[in-house]
């Protein structure tokens, strides 16, 4: 089977692709820091020193998000979040912090290196993502502040509407160059420019 | 596709679950009889019919819960957490 | 009448219209000296040589729709006895030596097509496990043969054995007398000797109980009324548990959905069966023409006989890795079977905890190659009321022993088999 | 290239864009517009094919996804396409289709024999014969025979260049169909603000209504197709896709559509896109087939179905002949006949069994106004013609005379069958409608609505309103209401008579072909055949006959075939019922049923964070699960093997290093994790002190060994579980399902770290030199001892990085474990690499990996650890602590388990320098009789460069009791067999003092 995007390499390569104007934007979004934190809410002291610690009330509904800019606490699940840092030092002391949750009866892994961020926009984003995901992304389901893991083809991938215009996600940093190659392929038909890595 | 009703992140595709099987089989204690400890193992429940079974959300949320099916329809007739008390048991 | 190229040219001039029925139509008798519940290719067997081999002809065969209706009317039709574990490898030895025979055995062309089963190996650690089993099986008597991947591409151009492939073709065993057997003519075959023999063979007649007197079996609550027997054989597949719980035994069995599919009909493209455990695939091309696919179980338990598109989407998916050709081929028809998973992945043919029951059963996703041989020692466990060497150890006991037969190593997850 | 039997105007093609293609060679013209089909009728081609068994000659039998005749070979090479069926296929510009089935052409086929003979092959004829002789390969060589006759085009025998994507898509509402109804609905449904899908498999909205002369809402049909699809094309919450087919009802209603794009895929995209639609309310709007009525040579080219006819002339602009006989039980086909007269093609009967009176509906009549010569009470018994029809014999059912009227086409029509193939695939009942004689959806479905002719609401006005009601129906099941009632749109309804069913007409002539499947040659007498021998449940008729089982799935020959099955058996219709309708409802290209995910992306792959260094060192990479892994770093002119054999040895001489990274890792932390793990292992973990690591074996439930790894204590209740790469996800899963279902009460949270970390594996006596260069921490013996964890920094060329040090070895030698995050991986292993130049450090890969842990004796899940054995059939039963209770305790107490005949792990020596054959077993005696028992098989073996012997792990029966012992490793495949000496399976340094070092 003929593969037109044979030749992409990898979110680096910066420039426009297929038609103009393009239906999709590409970057990668990039963080300084990824936390996964663990621990049971409803069970003292653990919810008050998460929130306490990282100044920021964990969310607790499935499937939202929690931003205090440089930081973004997702869901993950019902005892689990992923907090993601934009900006150098907005997470420091982890050895501290997570000796802290442990003695509030939970847990905190740094997971910062594990997984790879793109944001994709424009006016076909919904269409591209949704062409390796079974998820709905109409605004109607899945509104501003969302965010939800699911996969990318065969592929693992956790999905955050940050506004309107613009998702971002995450996949495992092995699976990258697969899922990104999947990305583009579903994006060449309607034009994608690749811009420079943004702020998560 | 089975669409799961995961009780965390709701109706989601099948595809983004790992199947468990007989939600029935409980882990015995430690020191249960070989018998019983043979039945878990071995055992289980496999009705043409409404079925307790575990799924696990593998690529979403990362949690363990349990659906009753329909084996002949496939007929997705409740979920719960675990803990919580499976809906549509069979009168 | 005898079936052959004379009768067939005798019928001509008469315009066919003095073929007798293949089996009558009877109502069911009250009693009978053995009934067996399934009409499918190891019902009907069972009931066929408890007839020819044991003289228990007072046999009435029990079937809730129409005979062959089951996995043996739904199934990929490939045999083969390329086995590494001994308890496998005679069993289904036995079973495709009595293929070889059957067609005139039967006096109806079962269509038994020895034209190989391929194993594809697409990594060094199969590679082993692949020979390893090879040698398992010529030790023990039965035919098999290491292909390279250079004569694997010379036997089948269409296939991708190059080495950057995403499994690469690290090379095959081949059972040269594997191959298929044209399903419907199995279960139409056997019903028709049965019949010859004096077997009853009752359609539309569903069993809903068992009647069990001092721990013996007593007779069958069927839709069609009660039935008494003494000795009763379940032939059930993927409805194994859902009957034996009718004589209050748990199995350990649960049943899965399984799929198969076929393209629509070309001209011959592939002369033998090539199957891939890494890719979880198998297909083999029809006399009539269409390629005949099928893959991995749809992974619930179901009874639905249906499945979903995911596996048809590996299934397919695997198909055109292994042969970049057939991209613009179409896909016909899917439709799906109920198989019973056991727990080791190895059949049960033996008596149960009741006396008079016994079943054969089990049969995963591989029963039908079983066929011949299920029958024929179900029958002979039946008769005897004790199992043959064959049989011997596929106990329902075995698991409780620690016996398992377990030939994937996957334990005891049913579906992992 | 005359179109000869294109009419001057009308029909939806487009007559200022000619399009050349070419037919069996020959060239030809038609218009965009066109189908391939509508071009061959529009210059008078109507013989196209060969049919399965007798291949007789075939014409264009219908205008849709029903044909069973016109299947064509489309284009060449790489592209070409077998089975296409012409009646739906668009024409375009310079187009190459030809025939199938025949030899040497067309019109002259060497299979017609089987025409000929064919009294001696009826149905199910290979069941009685060729049985002899009564050898086992018998059967293949009439097989060979057979093959080469049967099939139908030809798959192409190079790689598809085109490719295929996938779509998901939600919405309220799936319309599938948009005729009348479908559009009906679809419009009705928008206006409620629900999101609809709207697809039809045609290239134009409209459906039945395209090109017919019906007034829609005091319009013109066509101007209200017009306006409401502008109207849909206008709300942002509906979606229309045409050339798209809908073939599949799957569980809680996921629909799978398959969607023309383009013939290449240039630009990007795709040539065809499945989609897969999860629809809160569907409505089917799919609806009907006309069937046709058999009769002697009914098949013949020129005959086609009534519909069909007016088809051809209203949307197409052809005229199907020149001299017409109509043939009908029913009215439909009386417009049918007044569209030939319009056309210009002289009618010159029309035959209608039912008694005069019975044909008084509207189209009956206006037919008559018209002056077309009905005949009433009679029937077409036979048809005349070799290539083509030529003329019909016409009996009066009353018995008497019948006459013949030439004719070159006989336009049939049987009825109409709803199209209920995806209702009945959502497990909709159906429903016997003795007044169309048809199978209709019976009971409603929750999430399906069936409309229009699908619904049995044949008739323009009847199915605008069904499809108005079904579409509000289907909006507010979704929870969408409309605030103000839409008005329906409006036609005027038709009079039509009633139906008087006819399947066949009687014939006297035994050896009359009345076909029922045209594309499988089942006849009137094949069903009668099968109904005589007992094949008498419908699914017996129609694997015996092979009725409906072709391209087509019977959809015009299904309901014929039961009817008469009913007949000959005595049976009602409902009594006999329908075989199960199945997906796909038509044919599907395979390329587009994966999607992307096949070839080199069937399986995604993962890759390490050094990948690009071993690839640029031009590693051979080999599949470990789905990450790719260096096997060896081959240099010029070194196979594979020898790079191995020089990377094992420069281990034990002087150091090496190993990628590790694919190990899963998973982090736990929490007060009681050592109690979960002490449940988890078969040995203790709360005994490891901090800053410790230990081999851990666990279990399954049934006892057998489920997965090993060394787990490191980085704090007391902070815990490092490494798993192979194989069952890291296995393992995740088990210990959740612990966690969450088995043991809530344990305080144990667990993450999998798999991707945060890179790891190396640095062994060889100069380990500790190397790592010294780089590491600010002590490394000596005293300070950093065997099984102790470090944290510390790496300092390379390009800065610091924080890692965890693991002292263990897999190897046997000095080794440490590097750990680093993933993306600092590669900076960490080029400042290894460069800190061992000095010493002659080598990368190694998995093959020599495994020649050292083979010498080493350790056992890999998988191999030895083959899910049938035990901890203490690999030699470490002692590991399971008698103290405690451990997952899969409980059924090692089963008897057999503990057997004394067990399988053991043993080493394997082969003795006078003989080489290991590969997957060996082991016997007592190469030469006894066949079935020669086994005592056991090889589970691992190589060349050991460090004890110049070829070296094996094994499981042997009751092997620990065998040391010392000759047995014989043997492999028929390759006849080879080999003395081996049975010994423990440690080979070098059993005592371990090299790793301790
Ligand atoms: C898609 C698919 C592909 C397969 N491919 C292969 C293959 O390539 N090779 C191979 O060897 N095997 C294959 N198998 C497995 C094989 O088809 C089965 O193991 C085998 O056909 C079982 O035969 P059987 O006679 O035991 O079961 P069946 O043919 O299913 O017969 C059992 C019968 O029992 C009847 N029954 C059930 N309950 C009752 C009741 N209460 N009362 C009366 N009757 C009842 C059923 O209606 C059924 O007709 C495949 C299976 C499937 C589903
Ligand atoms: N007895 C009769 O007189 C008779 C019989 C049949 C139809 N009709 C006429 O047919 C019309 C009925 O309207 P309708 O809308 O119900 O039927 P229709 O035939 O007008 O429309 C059905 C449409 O659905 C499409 N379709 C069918 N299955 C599909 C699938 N799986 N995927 C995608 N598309 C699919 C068909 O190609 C067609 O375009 C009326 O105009 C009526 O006059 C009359
Ligand atoms: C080996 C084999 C070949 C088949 N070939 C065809 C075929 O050529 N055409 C077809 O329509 N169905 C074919 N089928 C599928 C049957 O039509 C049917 O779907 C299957 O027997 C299951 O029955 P069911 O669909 O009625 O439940 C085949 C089935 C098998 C087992
Ligand atoms: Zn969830």
């Amino acid at each position: 089977m003929s593969d037109p995007t044979a030749n992409v390499t990898d979110w680096t390569s910066v420039g426009r692709y297929g038609a103009s104007p393009p239906g999709v934007m590409l970057a990668e979004a990039t963080f300084t820091a990824a936390w996964n934190l663990q621990g049971d809410t409803s069970r003292a002291p653990f919810g008050g020193e998460a929130n306490r610690l990282f100044d920021l009330a964990l969310p607790t509904a499935p499937n939202t998000t929690a931003r205090r800019a440089p930081l973004t606490a997702l869901w993950l699940g019902p005892t689990s979040w992923l907090i993601v840092a934009s900006e150098a030092h907005a997470l420091t002391d982890f050895a501290a912090k997570r000796d802290a949750l442990n003695a509030a009866g939970g847990a905190l892994f740094d997971v910062t290196a594990s997984s790879i961020g793109w944001s994709v926009g424009g006016p076909r984003a919904e269409t591209v993502l949704a062409k390796s995901c079974p998820l709905d992304f109409h605004a109607r389901s899945f509104a501003d502040g969302v965010c939800a893991q699911s996969v990318l083809g065969h592929v693992n991938a956790l999905y955050y509407r940050r506004n309107t215009e613009l998702f971002t996600m995450l996949v495992a940093r092995s699976y990258a160059r697969g899922a990104w190659k999947t990305l583009c392929r579903s994006a060449l038909q309607y034009g994608y420019d690749v811009l420079p890595p943004f702020a998560f | 596709m089975l669409l799961i009703p995961c009780p965390w992140c709701g109706p989601r595709s099948q595809i983004e679950f790992t199947y468990g099987g007989d939600a029935n089989a409980k882990r015995p204690a430690p020191g249960a009889p070989e018998a019983v400890w043979y039945a878990y193992v071995y055992l289980r429940d496999n009705p043409a019919g409404p079925h307790a079974e575990r799924w696990l959300h593998s690529a979403g949320c990362r949690q363990w819960f349990e659906v009753r099916r329909d084996t002949r329809t496939h007929e997705i007739l409740g979920c719960a957490r675990p803990g919580e008390t499976l809906p549509g048991a069979p009168a | 009448m005898k079936y052959s190229i004379f009768s067939l040219a005798r019928n001509a001039v008469g315009f066919h219209e003095r073929w007798p029925l293949a089996w009558r139509s009877p109502s069911p008798k009250p009693r009978y000296d053995a009934v067996i519940v399934g009409g499918g290719g190891h019902g009907l067997a069972s009931a066929y040589y408890l007839a020819k081999e044991h003289g228990v002809t007072n046999v009435a065969v029990l079937e809730k729709g129409w005979l062959g209706g089951g996995n043996t009317g739904r199934n990929t039709t490939i045999v083969r006895s390329n086995y590494h574990l001994d308890a496998n490898a005679h069993f289904y030895e036995y079973s495709l030596k009595l293929w070889e025979g059957l067609s005139k055995e039967l006096n109806f062309n079962v269509m038994y097509s020895a034209r190989g089963v391929l194993n594809l190996v697409h990594s060094p650690a199969d590679l082993d496990a692949a020979i390893r089993r090879g040698n398992a099986m010529r030790l023990n008597g039965i035919d098999a043969k290491f292909m390279s991947t250079g004569e694997i591409a010379r036997a089948i151009p269409t296939l991708d054995c190059s080495a950057d492939a995403r499994f690469p073709i690290h090379g095959g065993l081949l059972q040269p007398r594997g191959g298929t057997v044209r399903h419907d003519a199995v279960a139409w075959g056997y019903a028709r000797a049965a019949d010859a023999c004096g077997v009853d063979i009752i359609q539309q007649c569903e069993v809903t109980g068992i009647r069990i007197e001092g721990g013996a079996i007593a007779g069958v609550e069927t839709t069609r009324g009660f039935i008494a027997t003494a000795k009763l054989g379940l032939a059930v597949a993927g409805h194994s548990s859902h009957v034996a719980a009718m004589a209050g035994i748990k199995l350990p069995i649960e049943s899965h959905a399984l799929q198969a599919m076929v393209s629509e009909p070309i001209k011959p493209v592939l002369d033998t069966v090539v199957t891939s455990g890494a890719v979880h695939f198998y297909i083999s091309q029809s006399d009539k023409g269409e390629l005949v696919m099928g893959g991995d179980l749809d992974f619930c338990n179901s009874y639905a006989q249906r499945g979903n598109l995911p596996i048809i989407e590996n299934v397919v998916g695997a198909c055109l890795a292994l042969f970049p050709g057939f991209g613009r081929l179409k896909l016909l028809r899917t439709w799906g079977g109920i198989c019973d998973m056991t727990m080791d992945g190895s059949p049960i043919i033996a008596k149960l905890p009741v006396k008079g029951l016994t079943m054969t059963g089990g049969w995963c996703y591989g029963g039908f190659k079983a066929t011949p041989a299920s029958g024929w020692l179900h029958a002979y466990t039946m008769a005897r009321d004790a199992p043959h060497p064959l049989n011997a150890a596929f106990t329902l006991e075995r698991f409780a022993e620690g016996r398992m037969i377990d030939e994937k190593g996957a334990g005891a997850c049913a579906w992992a088999h | 290239m005359t179109q000869s039997h294109r009419l001057p105007e009308g029909g939806i093609v487009d007559r200022s864009r000619p399009l050349r293609f070419s037919f069996d060679g020959a060239p030809y013209e038609g218009y965009a517009g066109d189908t391939l089909a509508s071009a061959l009728l529009a210059n008078g081609v109507h013989l196209v094919g060969r049919s399965f068994k007798y291949h007789r000659p075939r014409g264009i039998a219908t205008a849709g996804v029903e044909e069973p005749n016109a299947l064509l070979q489309i284009d060449v090479g790489a592209r070409t396409e077998p089975n296409v069926r012409a009646s739906v296929f668009p024409l375009r510009e310079g187009l190459v289709a030809a025939s199938q089935n025949r030899w040497p052409s067309l019109s002259l086929d060497a299979g017609a024999v089987n025409d000929v003979a064919s009294r001696l092959i009826p149905a199910g004829f290979y069941y009685k014969t060729f049985m002899w002789p009564a050898t086992s390969k018998a059967w293949l060589r009439y097989e060979h025979v057979i093959r080469h006759a049967a099939g139908m085009g030809r798959s192409a025998n190079a790689p598809d260049p085109d490719h295929y994507e996938h779509q998901h898509a939600h919405c309220d509402v799936m319309v599938i169909g948009a005729g009348p109804a479908g559009l009906a609905a679809a419009r009705a449904a928008a206006m409620t603000g629900a999101r609809v899908i709207l697809c039809d498999e045609h290239p134009v909205f409209g459906g039945s209504l395209v090109g017919a002369s019906a007034m829609v809402d005091d319009g013109p049909a066509a101007a209200w197709i017009d306006a409401t699809t502008r109207e849909l094309k206008g709300s942002s919450l509906v979606t229309l896709l045409l050339r798209t087919t809908a073939f599949g009802h799957y569980d809680d209603n996921l629909i799978g559509l398959i969607e023309c794009v383009g013939e290449d895929s240039a630009d990007g995209a795709p040539r065809e896109r499945l989609w897969k639609v999860r629809a809160k309310s569907v409505v089917l709007a799919s609806g009907a087939h006309e069937r046709a009525i058999a009769y002697a040579n009914n098949d013949l080219p020129g005959t086609l179905l009534a519909g069909a006819a007016r088809t051809y002339i209203d949307r197409y602009a052809v005229r199907p002949g020149s001299r017409a006989v109509v043939f009908t039980n029913n009215d439909s086909a009386y417009a049918a006949a007044l569209a030939l007269q319009r056309a210009g093609v002289a009618v010159a009967a029309v035959i209608d069994p039912r008694p005069d009176a019975a044909i008084d509906g509207q189209w009956p009549r206006e037919a008559r106004a018209a002056g077309l010569p009905i005949v009433p009470g009679a029937a077409v018994a036979r048809a005349h013609g070799r290539l083509r029809v030529r003329a019909v014999d016409v009996v009066p059912l009353s018995g008497g005379a019948g006459r013949r009227i030439e004719c070159d086409v006989v336009c049939v029509s049987g009825g109409w069958n709803p199209a209920v193939h995806l209702f009945s695939q959502a497990r909709g009942r159906l429903r016997y409608d003795a007044e169309h004689a048809t199978f209709v959806p019976g009971s409603a479905l929750s999430q399906m609505t069936p409309a229009g002719a699908a619904n049995g609401r044949f008739g323009l006005a009847a199915a605008l309103d069904d499809g108005h009601a079904a579409g509000i129906e289907a909006a507010y099941r979704a929870g969408f209401a409309a605030a103000s009632a839409p008005q329906p749109p409006r036609a005027a309804a038709i009079a039509t008579g009633a139906l008087q069913p006819l399947w066949s007409v009687p014939t006297t002539r035994k050896g009359d072909k009345r076909f029922v499947d045209l594309q499988n040659d089942v006849t009137v007498a094949d069903i009668a055949l099968a109904a005589r021998e007992g094949y008498r449940s419908v699914e017996h008729l129609k694997r015996y006959t092979t009725l409906g089982m072709g391209t087509d799935q019977g959809k015009l020959s299904n309901v014929v075939g039961l009817a008469l099955l009913a007949e000959v058996t005595g049976r009602s219709i409902p009594e006999v019922g329908t075989t199960t309708f199945r997906p796909p409802y038509s044919p599907v290209t395979l390329g587009a049923i994966p999607g992307h995910a096949t070839g080199k992306e069937m399986e995604p792959t993962r890759c390490t964070a050094m990948h690009d260094w071993h690839a640029e060192r031009g590693a051979r990479f080999v599949n470990t699960g789905l990450w790719k892994r260096p096997h060896s770093y081959p240099r010029a002119g070194e196979s594979p093997d020898d790079a191995a054999n020089r990377e094992a040895t420069n281990v034990r001489s002087r150091v090496g290093i190993v990628d590790v990274s694919t190990l899963g890792k998973i982090e736990l932390q929490g007060n009681d994790v050592a109690e979960f793990l002490n449940r988890a292992y078969i040995n203790r973990w709360d005994t490891l002190a901090v800053g410790r690591c230990r081999y851990g074996v666990m279990l399954r439930d049934d006892g057998m060994v489920l997965d090993d790894g060394t787990t490191s204590r980085l704090a007391p209740t902070h815990y490092l579980m490494t798993t192979t790469t194989v069952n890291a996800v296995k393992v995740m899963q088990h210990l959740q399902h612990l966690l969450q279902i088995d043991w809530p009460e344990l305080e144990v949270f667990a993450t999998s770290v798999t991707e945060q970390w890179a790891a190396a594996a640095l062994s060889g006596p100069d380990a500790r030199r190397v790592l010294a260069k780089i590491v600010d921490i002590d490394v000596s013996n005293g300070a950093f001892a065997f099984l102790a964890v470090r944290e510390c920094r790496v300092s390379g060329a390009n800065g610091e990085i924080p890692a965890r040090v693991f002292r263990m070895s897999y190897s046997g030698e000095l080794a440490f474990e590097i750990h680093v995050p993933a993306d600092r991986g590669r900076a960490m292993w080029e400042a290894v690499i460069a800190a061992g130049e000095e010493f002659g450090i080598m990368p190694y890969g998995t093959e020599a990996m495994s020649t050292l842990r083979i010498e080493k004796g350790h056992v890999v899940i998988g191999p030895e650890a083959d899910g049938r054995t035990t901890a203490d059939d690999l030699g470490m039963g002692s590991l399971v602590n008698a103290a405690k209770w451990c997952i899969g305790k409980p059924m090692l107490a089963r008897a057999a388990l503990s057997a004394p005949d067990r399988w053991q792990l043993v080493g394997l020596t082969a003795q006078d320098g003989a080489i290991m054959p590969r997957g060996a077993k082991i016997v007592a005696d190469p030469d006894h009789a066949l079935p020669n028992p086994m005592l056991g098989h090889v589970t691992s073996w190589c060349w050991s460069p460090n004890l110049d012997a070829w070296i094996a792990l094994a499981l042997v029966a009751n092997g620990r009791q065998r040391h010392g012992e000759t047995l014989w490793a043997v492999s028929p495949l390759a006849n080879a067999k080999v003395r081996v000496t049975v010994g423990p399976p440690c080979f070098i340094d059993p005592e371990g003092g090299r790793l301790r070092v």
